[in-house]
């Protein structure tokens, strides 16, 4: 019998141990995980690599990791954005490392690691400072830069919809990074907004079938 | 020098839309690129692609419409058309990066002669980088338009021989929309295509820091 | 106004060169592209370079091909099934090139066109004869075969329903192939069973984005 | 030499079956590997995985029911449980090589005391090679099993020091079941941890071209 539900934040992210790289899904403030980065946060995990495309903003999710020193490194596209000032704080101070990369390949890095891959010759960031130290290879007449799988010990990720068995689907835009995050990494953890019944989900329709998931929570949840 | 004739981005983002083809899809680059949306005539089916993972987005919600999770690139509040759709962000890059999107208009701080674009850093080291999605649109789109003023406020040309800040990709663009010139990105450098009335080729070409070539066909660029 | 229905099979396929490599989907008979696959033939569209699964079985679609002589060369990863006598025939006479290729390596470089990557590392085909005369590379311990991306010229495509901007949607294990042929070539045909008016796909249920696709036509028509 | 007690293949598939533990994404191969499914025990949860893009098949359709475009990699026809999703052919092999499905059960022409697997080719000249996904599945599923007669039906053996078959994989293999034993693959080659009832060590060895060691533990292949 497979149920991947869990009842509580605190048992979704139980377990993950200080030092992990978590995988955080959203964009902006669409899609993050914001109750599932409280949890780890309440947990008192510390010595993060946190992978996310913003560093947060304000005083929630990301930026509360920033905040309370939790986070070692970040590994993002685009850190700075209005009211990402925890990280701009703490990156100033030099008390976060940050690894900038790319948007697609950040997203292609981490599907890499879902796919079982070594890595792959990308034309993004060739000829820029963001290929230095990379090895540069012309195929077909133009330049290409190898980057290397990046894959999660966790990843959090938010959908709308998730059965027992762990299918899920998402609502509108909120998908983003979530469907590779969820394949990238070794523990899968994934707040929602409502279980349905095995069977519910028209099977032409998931998003993320359950092999990718670990763990779900419904939001609201004790 | 006078440089009088100089339109506001509006009038600019008016050109640019006029160039763009019925039934293409395109993605907007955050900030003055998006004016461009609203200036494409209603004659033109245009799919819009957002790198966060949408195709066919719609003009902005009314007041209190909004859905916070359905944004754009530029984290606004956006609508989805009928014929839309959603997928994930390996995906959306996919389509940037594979050729899939037929044309993007991108803001730049310098374009070079050799259509090398510098729209990401200005090496503020007081600001942490920052690179989004830009590097992969400027590798990927099949035709890269830049819209942009043709000097900085404090007058410094953005047309260069070759760009000073940081790359974002080298020989991308393909046609630079300014509030003087429309200008190609040639073998042979910066030809002028058009030019605002009642500018002098001089004066252009002294608000600019790369050799400027102008077309046998130069044409008045038409604001309109 | 974008509209990418056609009117027939015919006018679906007009305009393939010969020499064109075509990507063809489906896996044994699921999900085949039959009628757009004897549009071709019918044509007379010869020297091609088919990119499939398997080699067809029996008189029909890429048998067919076969049968005929339109094929100069076959990249798939099972072409000896029950009923591949023309591909057998053809291939003990010498007269059609075969690159045998592992069926995850396929997709994953059609894949790799599709998304404008210029190739990956991948651990399937390490250690086998299938990788004489490519790079390998040691990374992470494990040896890696360094593969290349292929694009084709055309995919011959089957889905469900499409609607005019070309949004696609499948129907349960014919998707097979469909979505990433569907990304990879330069001029993408598809085949469906329906039209539904644009607005009648769920955007959150739409499996192949109009992006990728530049002709629809429903079988049945004239 | 007494191989009397060999095992049917039916036998063989209910031993690899008690080994699946319950909540397992799992990938039978073609052929024989597709007798484990209907010996897992009802108590188990299994979540079966297809190449072609499946998770959740479920048994063989009532005949009449069969729909031609639901099948399975060796494209028999076959059923989708409550909870099965579709996915394209990219998808199912991320899942394959990324080490998502939990195991696999492959057939074999050899297996060598590395844990090399040839499985797919006897380099017989008059036909074609077929590869399909068995390397993939060998490289990329968390657990290799591998289900298969002890010898050929000339009496040769299978399990070998070195593969002189084509390899699918190098050093892949976990388990090996035989109609007449249970081997692991260890660091010092095949470990014998069951044989079917009555059978001598020394038959074993004399039936396996490769060194055999025994499991101080070495338990009856139960066949039921």
């Amino acid at each position: 019998m497979i149920d991947k539900r869990v009842a509580s934040l605190a048992e979704a992210v139980a377990g993950i141990p200080d030092g992990a790289t978590v995988l955080v899904g959203g964009f902006g403030a669409s899609g993050v995980p914001v109750e599932l980065v409280h949890a780890l946060l309440d947990q008192g995990t510390t010595d993060l690599t946190v992978v996310t495309n913003n560093a947060g903003s304000g005083e929630t999710d990301v930026a509360a990791l920033l905040r309370e020193r939790r986070v070692r490194k970040i590994v993002c596209s685009y850190p700075r954005s209005t009211g990402s000032v925890w990280f701009e704080e703490r990156w100033r101070a030099g008390e976060v490392e940050l690894e900038l990369v790319p948007q697609g390949t950040l997203s292609e890095r981490m599907r890499a690691a879902a796919a079982g891959l070594g890595g792959f010759f990308t034309p993004t960031g060739a000829d820029t400072r963001l290929a230095e130290g990379k090895e540069v290879r012309v195929i077909d007449g133009r330049r290409h830069v190898l980057e290397e799988p990046l894959p999660g010990d966790v990843a959090l990720v938010k959908a709308a919809r998730a059965d027992r068995w762990g299918n899920l689907v998402y609502r509108t835009a909120a998908r983003n990074f979530g469907p590779t995050m969820a394949a990238a990494a070794a523990l899968t953890v994934v707040q929602v907004d409502e279980f349905v019944e095995l069977g519910e989900l028209d099977p032409e329709v998931v998003v993320t079938p359950g092999i990718f998931v670990d763990r779900v929570v419904r939001v609201g949840a004790a | 020098m006078s440089l009088e004739g100089r339109l506001d981005m509006r009038a600019v983002a008016r050109r640019v839309a006029r160039d763009i083809p019925d039934g293409s899809y395109v993605n907007l680059g955050i900030g003055l690129p998006t004016l461009v949306a609203d200036c494409v005539g209603s004659d033109k089916e245009i799919v819009y692609h957002s790198e966060n993972g949408i195709l066919g987005m719609g003009p902005a919600p009314a007041p209190g419409a909004e859905d916070p999770e359905l944004i754009n690139a530029g984290k606004q509040p956006v609508t989805l058309l009928p014929g839309g759709a959603f997928f994930h962000h390996t995906d959306a890059f996919l389509m940037m990066r594979g050729g899939h999107v037929d044309l993007t208009v991108l803001g730049a701080f310098q374009v070079s002669e050799a259509g090398d674009l510098a729209n990401w850093a200005t090496d503020d080291a007081s600001h942490p980088p920052a690179v989004g999605g830009a590097m992969d649109l400027a590798v990927g789109a099949r035709r890269v338009l830049v819209m942009t003023s043709h000097t900085t406020k404090a007058g410094e040309p953005k047309l260069v021989p070759r760009c000073s800040y940081p790359l974002t990709a080298a020989g991308v663009v393909d046609r630079v929309y300014t509030d003087l010139a429309v200008l190609d990105v040639t073998t042979e450098g910066f030809l002028v295509r058009e030019m605002v009335a009642g500018l002098d080729p001089d004066d252009l070409q002294g608000a600019t820091a790369a050799r400027l070539t102008f077309a046998a066909d130069l044409a008045v660029l038409d604001p309109s």
